[in-house]
């Protein structure tokens, strides 16, 4: 689509490589990528036990990234700074909002308010993760925003998206009153929640059919 | 023209990307080499630097640059900071050595980490000096109290010119109608004596002297005549726009142009201002903002702060990423100003309006002069159509986040504060609530704001609320719910039913479209408009593949940045962009028809008017063409028909985009220069059902119905998503949305959502109806006009009025109407215990 | 050791929050010091007294004396004591909480201080009108006196006369109370509308942060202060040699043989002695 | 200053894999050492840069934490247990639906599938003086910005201030109040069992913490005993917004049915007092009393006896007395049926 292509001629490109490359120099410093690194606290041994070491392993989308993750690190700034997850989006960055939800285990997290370290060895899926990787078919839920025209800034949409698929693990056939609920952590400040609504359930409906 | 598309629901081409998490916006861009700053903020609601050693921060590991006020540009009176903001000499800078209200940035440094930069701007050595402050308009007014700023607590604007409204939001009424600008408003220092406010009983807005005043017909005899006459004084709220996205923006320089990643709402329009206040020239700036989480009016030309990046990033020699957190967007995110507004208002034993007396306090921020307490006063001469109405008001100045139009600047202000005044007269009289405003609805041409130099008033360019309400009547089943709930009891729940009538500027005009068939048939759409979620970026280009008669598949739209040569298109904002770009739309595919009618005669021959334009050809008496063979003779001819020639009166942002495209295929252009006979006006009624629980005072509503009289449909489930949308605006500022300071420090206590408290999906109504009568306007080609503003004050209206049918119409009177406003007022006989005119509380 | 403790108010200001709770530390550290220091060198050293035989002559001179002289009137032990049981009461809710004994205290705390302000207001009135209200104080005439204490103190034979009703040490330590109760007294005072009592409504505006700093700096400091100065007081009141006094305070008398055996009758006159004048029915604390 | 946010500093984080191991090292880092269990208050603190601790010592990998058992007619739930996982579990909704309702009604549902009921219960005042970094009581500091002529105080307490005036926020603490539970504390000189309302520490006797808990201890478990499982429960919660709110006040009662009067009962009410409050002397009154109107109004008057409301918050005196008398009646009080 239009949108897709000029997003990607925007001279960003060269810092995904740039990342990358910080992930493989894991532990060397101040590279343009090396968001939140710093020299002094680079500990290679765990000084204590249960210490645990910044080189760790994320499974993200279905791949196993291993990345250098401060222990402060969030798992919203990880996705978006270190794997270049930018789908993921950040609103409050105080768990109030929802725009950075991604699932842990298929549980609707607010990633912003995650360390990355306490996720380690769990599935984590985020909005850049449901479509078919392969035949780049969308999820029925994403599918189901296309149908309706869902949002309108769609700022919020990602975190919409991501709870909607994880509550419907959960209750895969809800009324919209139901959904309401098991959607209710994400705020929306174009405040289409009707439309929205209208959306996921269509989603819901498309997940059902298959 | 036809109804392929218009009116059509169809899936705008930005979704995949935005449902994918590929849209971009401004925090999602990477930049190699790109550094982050983070921002030093005053401490302080009003202060003065005292010391200031950056020289610890500076030697600190990975801080590259710091920039402080003294590498601003300078505030210049006058200068206009794109279309809807004018400038004073004591305008904000972005930095600032007298901070005016706490959060207000004082210096940015850039670090090659946000740890580090945050680490450094703890490590600076800074003293401030507090400053008398003041965080509520009404003590600002009190003899001896402390001013917001150094000069004086209230703007002193010079009577208004010609034309009536000097408003910033009402430049949205259209250029062409817009009056000469006036001489910039000055800060004085204005209070009140102990007198004003002894006269004023417990909970009454005292009538002191107020520098700003209009008015038509006679007042006096109005409510002289009137044989009931109310007079009640209603605080509303300031908020913030709280857009989900931040103001976060990423600059680099790059050959002697920045590259500003921004958030905005609108793309053209942002330029000019950026230009400003980054003190460079138009021309060196590429904006960027393909994506915008939201606006609200907050970013209607950008934001002052994308300044910082850009300038700390030439300083740096280095991309910069400021990100903005949310505790910050609290403060530098502007927001609405509160109105407290004291109304008399005179009526008729059957209802009609005789005369409003209106005084009105703009709670305005510490920096430029904003027009919501008198486009209050406009909104209800229009809503209401008083046999006369003066206005009279005062912009104050308060140590509080500076302020700037919010979706219904005013607008919302002024329905708000008449609508339980008319619900009370209807109770009192004995009168329908839907009949009284019938009543007294706008009609036709209607009148509103002042009487103007040539004795006349301003006028609409049409009105269908009667319309509009009969409508809703029938599909809120109104009378069906008056029987059954209208304060009526069950248990310990009330429930009652409200309407409201609220009118917003509809469309501006004067604006350029620019499009080119290519030689391969497609058709590329230049657009201007900001995607700021309104579709309205891709609707209103509907109308070129609409007139051309082309599948909408066959139209590209190129947006988001200013290098692609865009049109000079209207700020997203005001509801402007439906009706004005519509009109530009239709101009330059009028143009484009034309052009290509002249082409098949001159290829085909005959007469150009014999040429129809139909199924993506041009067809006539000697054949038919393509529109690929259409393209490729434009090239071959030249002139105005691949772009090299164009109209004269397109503006030069307008004719430098066509001139850098000209020669690609077949170019329609045009200014739009249609008549128009009225200022274009939107009206949304809405329909409330709410329950109260008498017991917590909690309430929730059950129904709401808005039906828009807003011209044509464009795009139904655009439309319906403005209409549930600006209706939980309206909801947030009847049930929860505040603001709280701390009046000994003048400090923020609510800084989170959750103090903040925008609505959620679970306070939204349970059945929502949204529809419109879809009637055209009059007055333009396309009959559309715009729906995002008036919805807000409809719901706003209509939910407080709901409220007051379950328990009573003294039980409040301020908003928002929180459980505990509506319990102490029931333990106290339905009157409020509240106090009316303490701000931010 | 920082003595003071900053906090930032809401601007962000610096301003003194109170006194270092170390120093309560500190002075209950040097109150202890002091009590055993004293006892190690009374205990080592001899303490000097009245001779046997010239307490007997002046025993026989002043034979007209009652068996048992008052020293304290009902009153002024009754002052003595609530004074006392506040000032505990005051000390136990103020250190407690800090050395980790966790009850609700404020309550107690400022009730108390209300016991000890009133009853040192009567104690004022009654020892300016009642009491020989220059007996307690000390001035530049006592300076020959105090360096002859020093030196007797230190084993030195030194001549002059036995005290009056107040030996010198306690009237420097009464002006050490004096000034370490009433500052106490007046910044407890200031400081209970920022409690919330039903005297007051709770108002922490009506001084500035800084002037708030500094009251709260002096009842910190007057506070520790009074620490050590009890824990000396008390020290002094079960010393058995300084049990005839605390007895005083708790019956009101002392023999006749004690009156003569540690203080100058001429200084101190009682009713049926040796002075030139009759006694008040009262006398000083 | 400078007021720097969303920024965490940095700090050196355990992952102890086993209660021993977290006991060792909190006894090991003392105050210096914060503790993680779903991070959510934690977090705040954090981002505001208000709390910097050299050692944060995350709970998250320690399975023995997490958990609902079957403790003869009782449940011992542990303390890392998502508040998700306590809503959704059969046995707490068979025996102690109590504790589901007020688990439903925290904050959202991103909170609930992170947040725990350790941490909910555990966690620090809302008071927005306090969190906003103001050098309070609670704080550290010597006074209290809520509780001044001028303050915003519409959220704060009505009952037992004692310099402080923050409320407790949590909706699960009234419920477990009210059920009796008890709190499973370990530190490395043992474990200890506290009673629920013993748990909650008002200003007077720390005006610093919240809880019993101090620097080194760790709550483990919460054992809900049999006692009040079936009773008849009520929970109520009143707040602004229906998602992310604290309450305005909330109530949690059980009673157990004597014939058609009210046999015996727990009463607890949450946000009016810096800890849940227990209603000892309306339970003893209402006991043996039918479930009447009389009787609810007699309870909820006697709720509010002694309430002394500050500037803004007098609202929560008739809002309290109602939902007393709600609880008593066991229903919001008729409802409409169209």
């Amino acid at each position: 689509m239009e949108d897709n292509k000029m997003s990607e001629e925007t001279p960003q490109s060269a810092s995904r490589r740039n990342f990358i490359k910080g992930v493989i120099a894991a532990g060397a410093v101040a590279s343009s990528s090396a968001y939140l690194f710093r020299s002094t606290t680079l500990h290679g041994q765990p000084s204590a036990a249960g210490a645990v070491e910044r080189l760790i392993t994320l499974n993200v989308n279905g791949q196993d990234r291993r990345i250098d993750v401060m222990p402060q690190d969030t798992l919203a700034m990880t996705l978006r700074y270190k794997l270049g997850l930018t789908g993921t989006k950040l609103g409050c960055d105080r768990a109030e909002c929802g725009a950075c939800t991604v699932l842990v285990d298929d549980v609707p997290r607010y990633s912003c308010s995650v360390l990355a370290h306490t996720v380690r060895g769990r599935k984590i899926t985020t909005i850049e993760g449901l479509a078919d990787a392969t035949t780049g078919k969308l999820h029925p839920v994403q599918q189901g925003v296309i149908d309706e025209q869902g949002f309108q800034c769609a700022f919020c949409m990602p975190g919409f998206v991501m709870a909607t698929v994880g509550y419907l693990k959960t209750n895969p056939n809800p009324t919209r009153q139901e959904l309401a609920h098991g959607i209710s952590g994400n705020l929306c400040r174009c405040q289409d929640y009707d439309k929205i609504l209208t959306a996921m359930m269509r989603g819901a409906d498309n997940a059902r059919k298959g | 023209m036809a109804n392929k598309l218009i009116g059509q629901n169809y899936t705008t081409p930005d979704l995949v990307a935005k449902v994918t998490g590929k849209a971009k916006y401004a925090e999602d861009y990477r930049v190699d080499g790109m550094l982050f700053c983070k921002l030093l903020t005053s401490p302080m609601p009003h202060a003065r630097v005292k010391r200031l050693d950056t020289s610890k921060a500076l030697a600190m590991p990975g801080v590259k640059a710091i920039l402080t006020a003294d590498d601003m540009p300078g505030a210049a009176a006058g200068a206009t900071l794109g279309e809807n903001v004018q400038s004073t000499a004591q305008a904000e800078r972005g930095l600032t050595n007298e901070p005016l209200y706490q959060g207000e940035p004082i210096l940015a440094i850039a670090a090659t980490s946000e740890l580090e930069a945050a680490e450094a701007v703890e490590a600076i050595d800074i003293e401030f000096e507090a400053l008398p402050f003041v965080v509520d308009p009404i003590e600002a007014l009190r003899p001896g109290s402390a001013n917001a700023r150094t000069q004086g607590n209230v703007w002193v604007r010079p009577p208004a010119p010609a034309g009536g409204r000097g408003a910033s939001g009402d430049a949205a009424r259209g250029r062409g109608a817009a009056p000469p600008s006036p001489p910039p408003p000055q800060v004085t220092v204005w209070k009140w004596t102990e007198a004003d406010f002894a006269n004023a009983k417990e909970g009454e807005l005292p009538l002191g002297k107020f520098s700003d005043e209009w008015s038509f017909g006679n007042v006096d005899d109005g409510l002289k005549k009137a044989d009931l006459v109310l007079d009640e004084t209603f605080m509303t709220q300031s908020t913030g726009h709280q857009p989900l996205e931040t103001r976060t923006a990423m600059a680099y320089w790059q050959n002697g142009k920045c590259y500003l990643h921004g958030s905005t709402q609108s793309t053209v329009q942002t330029v000019a201002s950026f230009a400003r206040w980054a003190g460079i020239q138009p021309n060196q700036v590429v904006m960027i903002s393909e994506y915008t989480g939201g606006g609200f009016g907050s970013k209607i030309p950008g934001s002052i702060f994308m300044a910082i990046p850009a300038l700390l990033s030439k300083k740096a020699n280095a991309p910069v990423m400021m990100r903005i957190t949310r505790e910050e967007e609290h403060f530098i995110g502007r927001a609405r100003p509160g109105v407290i507004a004291r109304v008399k208002a005179g009526f008729t034993k059957d209802g009609r309006i005789t005369a409003i007396d209106m005084y009105a306090i703009c709670d305005n921020g510490p920096y430029d002069a904003q027009g919501d307490a008198r486009t209050a006063g406009t909104t209800i001469s229009l809503a209401y159509q008083p046999q006369a109405m003066r206005w009279r008001g005062l912009t104050v100045l308060t140590n509080t986040p500076p302020k700037v139009s919010q979706r219904a600047p005013g607008g919302m202000q002024g329905v708000g504060i008449m609508e339980p005044i008319l619900s009370k007269a209807a109770r009192r009289l004995g009168i329908d609530q839907v009949e009284i405003r019938k009543i007294n609805a706008p009609s036709g041409k209607a009148p509103f704001g002042p009487t103007l130099p040539n004795g006349k008033q301003a006028y609409v360019t049409s009105a269908f609320v009667k319309e509009a309400l009969d409508k809703g009547r029938e599909l809120f089943k109104w009378d069906e719910k008056k029987a059954a709930f209208s304060g009526k009891r069950q248990g310990t729940k009330a429930r009652g039913i409200g309407v409201a009538v609220s009118p917003f500027a509809g469309g501006s005009i004067g604006f350029d479209a620019l499009f080119i068939i290519k030689p391969d048939g497609r058709i590329q759409i230049q657009s201007g408009i900001g995607n700021l979620g309104t579709h309205s970026l891709f609707d209103v280009h509907r109308i070129v593949a609409e007139m051309l008669d082309v599948p909408w598949e066959q139209c590209d739209v190129v947006f988001g940045n200013t290098a692609k040569n865009l049109p000079w298109t209207c700020v997203s904002a005001g509801s402007q962009t439906a009706h004005a770009m519509t009109r530009a739309a239709h101009a330059a595919s009028t143009s484009a028809i034309k052009k290509l009618q002249e082409i098949a005669a001159k290829s085909r021959g005959g007469n150009p008017e014999a040429y129809k334009v139909a199924g993506g050809k041009v067809s006539g008496p000697g054949g038919s063409m393509t529109f690929a063979q259409a393209a490729q003779k434009a090239i071959e001819l030249g002139g105005t028909y691949d772009g090299h020639e164009v109209p004269e009166e397109l503006n030069n942002f307008t004719k430098t985009s066509a001139k850098a495209l000209a020669g690609q295929g077949l170019m329609g252009v045009a200014k739009d220069t249609y008549p128009r006979d009225g200022q274009s006006q939107s009206y949304v009624v809405g329909f409330a059902a709410v329950e109260v629980d008498t017991e917590t005072g909690a309430v929730k509503v059950l129904d709401y119905t808005a039906i828009g009289d807003v011209g044509r449909i464009l795009n139904p489930r655009g439309l319906k998503g403005q209409l549930f949308g600006g209706s939980m605006l309206g909801l947030g500022h009847a049930m929860t949305q505040r603001w709280a300071y701390d009046q000994h420090y003048g400090l923020a206590l609510a800084r989170r959502f959750h103090h903040n408290r925008p609505p959620t999906i679970l306070d939204a109504p349970t059945n929502f109806i949204g529809d419109a009568v879809d009637l055209a306007d009059p007055e333009t080609p396309t009959g559309i006009r715009g729906v995002g503003e008036p919805p807000v004050g409809a719901a706003y209206g209509a939910i407080m009025n709901a409220i007051a049918d379950a328990i009573g119409d003294d039980a409040f009177k301020r908003s928002p109407v929180t459980a505990d406003i509506l319990l102490t007022s029931l333990e106290n006989g339905g009157k409020r215990t509240h106090e009316t005119l303490t701000a931010h509380i | 050791m920082d003595f003071l403790t900053w906090g930032r108010n809401p601007w962000g200001e610096w301003v003194l929050t109170h006194v270092s709770w170390s120093l309560f530390w500190g002075s209950l550290f040097a109150g202890i010091l002091f009590l055993v220091a004293h006892a190690t060198y009374m205990f080592l050293s001899a303490h000097r007294k009245r001779a046997v035989a010239e307490t007997e002559a002046l025993e026989a001179r002043y034979k007209g004396l009652p068996n048992e002289i008052e020293r304290h009137t009902l009153v002024a032990r009754l002052f003595h004591w609530v004074m006392a049981a506040s000032m505990f009461v005051l000390l136990f809710t103020a250190f407690l909480p800090i050395v980790g004994v966790r009850f609700p205290w404020v309550a107690w705390h400022w009730m108390a201080g209300l016991v000890l302000t009133g009853s040192i207001l009567f104690h004022v009135i009654h020892a300016s009108f009642w009491l020989d209200f220059w007996s307690i104080w000390v001035g530049p005439k006592d300076i020959p006196e105090f360096r002859a204490e020093i030196l007797r103190e230190l084993g030195h034979d030194v001549p002059g006369p036995k005290p009056g009703k107040y030996p010198l040490g306690n009237r420097l330590y009464h002006l050490v109370i004096v000034v370490a109760g009433l500052t106490v007294i007046a910044s407890g005072m200031f400081m209970m509308v920022r409690v919330r009592t039903p005297l007051f409504t709770r108002n922490p505006y009506v001084f500035s942060d800084s002037t708030w700093g500094f009251t709260y700096v002096a009842h910190g400091l007057a506070g520790v202060g009074l620490v050590g100065l009890v824990i000396a007081h008390v020290y002094f009141a079960v010393r058995p040699d300084k049990w005839w006094i605390t007895k005083s305070m708790i019956f009101g008398w002392i023999t006749r043989r004690q009156y003569l055996e540690h203080h100058e009758p001429s200084r101190w006159i009682v009713a049926g002695g040796a002075g030139s004048r009759p006694a008040k029915p009262s006398e000083r604390v | 200053m400078a007021v720097i946010r969303d920024v965490i500093a940095a700090f050196e984080l355990f992952q102890p894999a086993t209660v021993d191991d977290a006991v060792r090292l909190l006894d090991q880092h003392g105050a210096d050492a914060l503790v993680l269990a779903g991070g959510l208050d934690s977090m705040d603190w954090l981002k505001d840069r208000l709390k910097r601790p050299r050692y944060v010592v995350d709970l998250s990998q320690i399975k023995e934490l997490r958990g609902v058992r079957d403790v003869v007619g009782g449940l011992e739930i542990g303390a890392m247990t998502p508040l998700t996982e306590v809503v959704r579990h059969p046995l707490v909704k068979d025996r102690f639906g109590l504790l589901m309702q007020a688990a439903e009604l925290v904050a959202s549902p991103q909170i609930r599938n992170q947040g725990t009921i350790g941490g909910n219960v555990s966690q620090d005042t809302r008071c927005w003086y306090y969190r906003g970094g103001w050098n309070c009581y609670r704080a550290g500091g010597n006074t209290c910005y809520a509780d001044t002529p001028t303050a915003i105080n519409r959220e704060h307490a009505i009952f037992d201030a004692d310099r402080c005036v923050a409320v407790s926020p949590s909706d699960t603490a009234p419920a477990l109040v009210a059920l009796d539970a008890q709190m499973i504390i370990r530190n490395s000189r043992g474990e200890r069992v506290v009673p629920a309302e013993e748990y909650f520490v008002g200003p007077g006797i720390d005006i610093t913490r919240m809880n019993t808990l101090r620097p080194g201890d760790l709550l483990t478990a919460i054992r809900i005993p049999a006692t009040w499982a079936g009773a008849q429960f009520y929970f109520e919660k009143v707040r602004d917004r229906q998602v992310w709110d604290f309450p305005l006040v909330n109530i949690a009662s059980a009673i157990k049915p004597d014939g058609g009067n009210i046999g015996s009962m727990r009463l607890v009410v949450g946000a009016v007092s810096c800890v849940p409050r227990r209603l000892k002397d309306v339970e003893t009154a209402v006991a043996g009393k039918p479930r009447n109107e009389e009787t609810a109004k007699m309870a909820g008057e006697m709720a509010i006896q002694g309430a002394q409301p500050l500037r803004y918050n007098g609202y929560k005196l008739p809002l309290m007395r109602n939902l007393v008398k709600r609880a008593i009646r066991g229903s919001e009080g008729g409802s409409w049926t169209s």
